[in-house]
């Protein structure tokens, strides 16, 4: 399709929707309700948006829709770290149903025992899986939750008078860019720890790194290299020492369910990311919803409102007088929390530990056939086994050819697949990460394995061709230098056409 | 276990083949680094599960059927969260596998949900007549959150002044998320007309205060003049933020014409199901200022030429703004939030067309002012703020009726309607009050027949 | 009438301009050439509509409000459409607005539904092992009706035996249908056993008899020995056709194994919603005879290789049959019929793959054998065939209670309950009797539930 | 994408959906129910299906839908006589519901009082837009509907007594093929009636061909050319002067709602297409409605069941002694039904004359501009407006270049648009009939006038490129002689790899 801008398919007069008369009555009572108002309240002119028939409005969101390269349509392993699995589709239905969409969060509870219940089961789950004592699923995203359990970090601090002294938060530079953001956000200094020789978060350095000014650890368990850092009980336990709290980064569980949990390595706090692990839809990103799990000692600083139960009913009660407060409106993305709750509803306690098994087994098993690859190597840990997914890197073909890993992401388009290359900063070279999780058969993961060994080919015998992807997708290489000008980038369609107008583009 | 749909290579002898190939003899080797310590010892304790599809269908049925929904009652329930109608395309359009399942693509295999934001962020703009519009953040709490440490940053300032009729939760969430960096002070609303003290006010802003922020409507679904609070704010070089109902652009001023420096909202009024408040969606605009721009932390998504003359890409502008380039170094952060409500918002939007989106908000303030006359003659009742316009939600007080809210509502509630929020834990000022809300859905048959049940109830 | 949404050009600027370009005055003018007497004089008398999709969402939605169905309640209905769970990815990909909307593309732009239809063709053929499979037809009787007509054509003979236990509303069609060309002749069935009673169908089959239909199961969910009946048909150059419910063959031998010449049936077992009967679409399936596919009215679609090579292409084989090509020499007829389903049931296949079916069609064995016991023990309860074998259905007889199946029924449905299919007006000798129908949608609890029910309506 | 046949995507073992249990009680008391079955009844080998997880189900069928190119996808106006218009989707919406999907067609009548009253009411909606007296909507197509009104025809003569006298059924040409072989297939003899020179059904050839062998005349008006016949009352009499029936193929009467109606014309029967003019979705052919509309004289013929309203009540009641029993199965396709009612609904009076004004608005814009493109002609009746649709003609243009019209169908594909030649026999010169409805915008019109003309323009600069197309479609060329050899055709996947091995193919 060649789909233009939806502004240019305006055709003065066409009506997308009618919307319902306003009976007589009502408009006659109503009179000039707004007369009142200084007539600078009052909008003058109708927003300039487009007009279109409804066919058209259809028509153009489709096309745009087959421009997008859903999880749905593609062997999406090469996203790594965002845990791309199999959404089901009867997970969806479910949710799409007027009992679950037509729910107001400010419905007495008792009209939403059905919803109030899922709430409660799926934190309970939560609860086992991670051995944490209590769950909020009010975040609407991992980062949210992660901002969630810093604000506990410092509700706690706070509630015992350290506040002021405690003011670092130390994380690792392979976890999430979030857990250094939101504890910036909070208030802390962050001290950031950089991997060993063998790509393990650097022990000395923590050591070296905690004080009594330690508020916490926030720390990813493996990192997004996959490495299992064996020693992290060491590293929980020498925050704890220094009177520190530990928070533990599990976004990404899904190599763990049923094997390994924060419980055991002593943490105080973690979260899950439902459309992750648990198999909601990436929804182009969001809604989403953060699992926010912590010990008791943690549980008077959740947010509330928090579901409880009492004689077989439940309901929604306000968060507790140490509470961080609101985290987000109601009570979160219940819909997403409702597709969690059928996911894990068909596996079971089997079914889950299979996840992980299977994850795990198709990352080693990607892992040994790309190391096959003249060009591609997975840095530290030599001949070790990864867990959910691996970091790469291609620094050997980049050095022999001049292709980048972008490149090579933007010539696998090319071919309907996926590809990412890793959060800034580069620390591995030219990286990749790729996560083959448990949804693909190997069929699947042998087809991306042969694109990566084709595309590698192409770098050594015509790089250009790479260097100048995609070639086969909708659109083609932008001019990635005006998104960084304020002169001249647009970023929405009345300012590009008016700098268009103004001084001229591209 | 035997082979899960879900799981292909659960298939034992694929299983097996594959450990074969990699060298392992069980799955167990993958997890040899961790100590046994750390190991679960027995299976995980959750519910028994319902294997096929069919029986989790009943099982999820059953649960949902304890729900009673707004579809089969009559709700007068609002406070952040709106019934309206859902047009077919955007359930059409945001179940669409593609959109349902993508995440990060890049602009090249993703060009379908780039454009469809930016398409989003552009229609956002011109209902709100503001050349920058974000890729939503998790809700318009958020957005609020956002908006004045944006303001602090780009004042360089630390002092918030709040309208006093917000949202409770919405002050929580800003004050949890700003505190570090912002001190927060109220303003007070006047109770007769429930529009802020602009005396009050005039006396918190200083040459301290990055921002006043006041929602339009506010909470309680009046409407203040918000031409006088620019010029307040912008006397003691403040900005003026606004939080508002991107439905009632149809007939109220966009903020930006009256002085807004930067507007924010929900937009799950815009075709997107309550879904018990799992519908938001949250918007942050501002005019094209780049010193304005560059304290945004969320995506921004821009449009530009491509290596093909006349065809458009997409890509993120000023990326460098952002934790994901920058970590604790870039705004706040920036993370999966609600992409697919702004994709379904773009779709209303086009739907609804500038006819559409007038006729709507139209509509509801007759409505509005349809039930406030009608709910008025209700002996007991009265409209607290009756002399003033509402967009769409007011209070009403039962004070006369002898009754607390919350015995009128469970009455209510036996003739299958919801009535407004109770305000008076959240408002004790006001007395037994409750916030009713109204829109297209309602008939003028359904506003009769909530003020013949009121009669009923407090007549009993 | 303000321009429509639906009808871009009603825009009246729009419409004015085209009628300029034209040269018209107005719309009327292209009306010219229809006469006078001929043009409607006023407006249509219909109701008035709701203009708005909310309005129109509220009225649909509160007729279908006036119903009561499947999923809420208890239903043992069957008799030719049954009760499945429909796995979601069937409904996922019915609705896919690129299927639902297609219609009469070229192989080249509808290449994935001429596809998905070969495919479902492939897996229906693996199904009932034969090589021929048509596109789908309107429902399991048209299917029937075709097949004895195709067997005239093929053996150049008028008479056609059916099973007598033979749903009646399908003998209807294949009657009205075929009675131009054939003669109809009904073969009597065992009272004790509900299987033909082979002697006197042998005595009914001639040198002019086209074909032997039968259904197996039957209606009465009996299931006849074939090879017999393959064999007494073929002694006199007769036809076997066998309608099958697809979904037994998952546990009973797939007709051509026991010498079925034609074979067809109803696929909206294989994942379609039932839909008041809307659910329905027919197949029909041979051996690969050219004699035998010459004879078929329907599109038959075919994989051949394209220019380019290894890539596979479609399209329709030996087009020159139908009615499409030849009109009045084709085959009977061929129109829209049931596409949509067929790609669906391909779906449904798809995901059942082997293991599935042998576990639907076995599980349902077990049920249907379970339930027979269960309310063979109901005081005045009567299995009729009980010493026979059932797939899915079984007649129950009442008499022994005094009551009459309508008003066990109406009982029944007080307590929620859909009780079987009422056979007193159309089998009047199986006297007061019912079928009741079993699928995996039923648990064990429902089944217990259902003879307690019984038990309690027929004890008052 | 370059998808593989379903069979190739199998691996043994992969599930792509599990089944309920079979409770211990229940599989112990069923024992082995079928044992006293002989044993060539029982299935010997699971049937050999495709075994593949869920996932890579849905993305295989995905895949394939977006190789399919719907008509919420395109400019749909080339796909003449088929009425290819917007199907609104709050109509699939509503249809899609428990209410609606889960009902079984036997459920007593007062669990059903919704569905019957929308079939009652579109019954009389029906009845008024054609002006017959009587409605049944058991047709699940137009071609179905036909059969039924000449199985009525029949059981009309038959109850006269003049069955065995009346052999005979006249029609036209240009009337659906189906009118033809439906006439044929109740038993009668078929007289086609050609076109006269300007294109209009020869009247005198008409009044040769009745007779008192004459049972029934059944013709389309305006007929696949778009031109209104005038004179039909004057066919209609002349065949009722001869104790004829006159049956009337209103498959697409999208031109006419509203503006002129059987009952005028003097028709005893006649049938809507629900699929075509009443905006239910074509669903890749099916499922459809057809509406069977008749006279009081005819309604005793109608099949059963029928939907009588007594006191508010609705039910079902089984057709009369006379009537031609069961066309399909219970009352036929429900969810299409309820569909055109919701369309009905929510245009209203003039609603349904707008459709007809503007779909015939359109359509003549479209001649208006085809026309002005070298090598195209609009055959009959020059200068005359046309109704709802064009029978075109590329004469001109295939005797100048070679391209045939089939070829520009092809090459249409390319630019993402459906073409459509016509019904054979080609009466008219390498045809191609274009009908635009009502739901296409003169942007749409115009963007499908521009490739044509393009089109016709590359045949004249490079017409191998055409000859050759499709070039920007899932396939290519297909070797169609294939497709009508006994020995290489290959109707199921089992049967072409059969044969493949057994002889090779292609």
């Amino acid at each position: 399709w060649d789909e233009p801008v939806i502004f240019e398919l305006s055709q003065p007069g066409e009506r997308g929707i009618l919307l319902p008369e306003v009976e007589p009555e009502i408009a006659r009572a109503a009179g000039q309700a707004l007369a009142a108002l200084p007539a600078s309240m009052r909008r003058q002119n109708p927003p300039r948006l487009p007009e279109m028939s409804q066919n058209r409005v259809l028509r153009h969101y489709l096309r745009l829709s087959q421009e997008t390269l859903g999880a749905d349509l593609n062997v999406d392993v090469g996203q790594g770290t965002c845990t791309m699995k199999y959404n089901p589709k009867i997970n969806d239905q479910l949710a799409r149903q007027p009992a679950m969409t037509e729910l107001h969060p400010r419905q007495p509870d008792s009209t939403v025992q059905g919803m109030l219940e899922v709430i409660a089961k799926l934190e309970g789950v939560m609860c086992e899986v991670s051995g944490m004592d209590t769950v909020s699923l009010q975040a609407r995203g991992g980062s949210q939750a992660i901002f969630a359990n810093m604000s506990m970090v410092r509700a706690w601090h706070e509630s015992r008078g350290e506040a002021a002294q405690r003011d670092e938060v130390i994380t690792t530079i392979f976890s999430h860019p979030s857990d250094a953001a939101c504890a910036k956000l909070v208030g802390y200094k962050v001290i950031t720890i950089y991997p060993d020789a063998d790509g393990y978060p650097d022990l000395e350095a923590l050591k070296a790194a905690i004080s009594p000014r330690t508020a916490a650890l926030v720390i990813t368990n493996p990192e997004d290299t996959g490495i299992f850092n064996s020693r992290i009980r060491e590293f929980v336990d020498a925050v704890h020492a220094v009177g520190g709290l530990c928070v533990y980064d599990q976004a990404n569980a899904n190599g763990l369910l049923g094997i390994a949990r924060a419980r055991e390595a002593g943490f105080d706090l973690c979260h899950f990311n439902l459309h992750k692990t648990f198999a909601t839809p990436h929804a182009c990103g969001g809604p989403a919803v953060g699992a926010v799990c912590c010990t008791a000692a943690l549980a008077p600083f959740l947010p509330g409102p928090l579901v409880r139960e009492k004689d077989g009913c439940y309901q929604l009660v306000p968060g507790g007088a140490q509470s961080i407060g609101k985290i987000s409106s109601f009570a979160g993305a219940a819909g997403i929390i409702l597709r969690a709750y059928a996911w894990v509803m068909n596996l079971g306690a089997d079914g889950l530990r299979a996840v992980s098994e299977i994850a795990v087994l198709n990352n080693n098993y990607m892992m040994h056939e790309l190391l096959k690859i003249d060009g591609m190597s997975a840095p530290y840990a030599p001949g070790k086994r990864r867990i959910e997914q691996v970091r790469y890197s291609w620094k050997a073909l980049c050095d022999a050819t001049g292709v980048t890993s972008e490149e090579i992401g933007f010539r696998a388009a090319d071919f309907g697949l996926h590809y990412w290359t890793s959060h800034h900063p580069y620390l591995v070279p030219e990286p990749a990460t790729i996560e083959p999780t448990e949804s693909y058969s190997r069929t699947d993961l042998d087809e991306f394995i042969s694109v990566m060994r084709h595309i590698a080919g192409e770098a050594r015998s015509n790089p250009d061709l790479v260097k100048t992807a995609p070639h086969n997708c909708p659109t083609h290489r932008v001019q990635g230098e005006m998104l960084d000008d304020p002169e001249r980038w647009g970023i929405t369609w009345r300012a590009y056409q008016r700098k268009l107008g103004e001084r001229g583009l591209a | 276990m035997a082979t899960h749909p879900y799981i292909p290579n659960s298939v034992p002898e694929v299983r097996d083949a594959m450990l074969r190939a990699v060298g392992a003899a069980s799955t167990e080797e993958f997890f040899a680094d961790i100590p046994a310590a750390l190991r679960m010892q027995g299976p995980l304790a959750i519910p028994a599960p319902h294997l096929s599809e069919a029986r989790l269908k009943r099982h999820v049925d059953g649960l949902l059927r304890k729900n009673t929904h707004c579809a089969s009652q009559l709700s007068f329930l609002g406070g952040g969260c709106y019934q309206h109608h859902v047009p077919a395309v955007c359930d059409e359009v945001n179940g669409r596998s593609e959109f349902a399942t993508a995440y990060a693509g890049e602009p090249y295999d993703d060009h379908g949900r780039f454009q469809a934001l930016f398409e989003y962020c552009s229609m956002m703009g011109e209902l709100l007549e503001m050349d920058v519009v974000n890729v939503p953040v998790y809700d318009g709490m958020q957005a609020a959150a956002t908006t004045v440490r944006m303001a602090g940053r780009h004042t360089g300032r630390r002092r918030v002044v709040v309208a006093g009729h917000i949202n409770p939760d919405k002050l929580a969430v800003m004050q949890n998320y700003g505190r570090a960096d912002l001190d927060f002070v109220l303003a007070p609303f006047d109770r007769a007309s429930g529009l802020l003290d602009m005396a009050a006010l005039a006396g918190l802003l200083d040459r301290d205060t990055a921002a006043l922020y006041v929602d339009i409507p506010s909470f309680l679904g009046t409407i203040d003049d918000g031409a006088a609070l620019a010029a307040a704010a912008h006397a003691v070089g403040a900005l003026l933020v606004v939080g508002v109902d991107p439905v009632s652009l149809g007939v109220l001023a966009p903020p930006a014409s009256y002085g807004a420096d930067i507007v924010c909202g929900d937009i799950q009024p815009l075709g997107i199901h309550m879904n018990y408040g799992g519908g938001q969606g949250g918007f942050i605009a501002s005019h094209d200022d780049p010193a304005i721009v560059m304290q945004y932390p969320s995506r921004l998504f821009g449009v530009v030429p491509t290596s093909v003359p006349g065809e458009y890409g997409f890509g993120d502008v000023a990326y460098s703004r952002t934790s994901f380039d920058k970590r604790e170094n870039g705004n706040e952060f920036v993370g999966t939030a609600a992409a697919l409500w702004g994709i379904t918002a773009g779709v209303f939007l086009a739907l609804m067309g500038p006819q559409g989106m007038v006729e709507l908000a139209t509509g509801i303030v007759q409505r509005t002012a349809y039930a406030k006359q009608r709910l008025a003659r209700i002996p007991g009742v009265r409209v607290t703020h009756e002399g003033s316009c509402h967009f769409r939600e007011f209070v009403v007080n039962f004070e006369g009726t002898g009754l607390p809210v919350a015995a009128i509502n469970a009455a209510l509630l036996k003739q299958g309607v919801f009535g407004g929020h109770d305000l008076s834990t959240d408002f004790p000022a006001l007395g037994q009050s409750a916030l009713y809300a109204f829109s297209e859905v309602h008939t003028q048959e359904d506003i009769d027949q909530l003020c013949a049940t009121l009669e009923k109830v407090i007549g009993q």
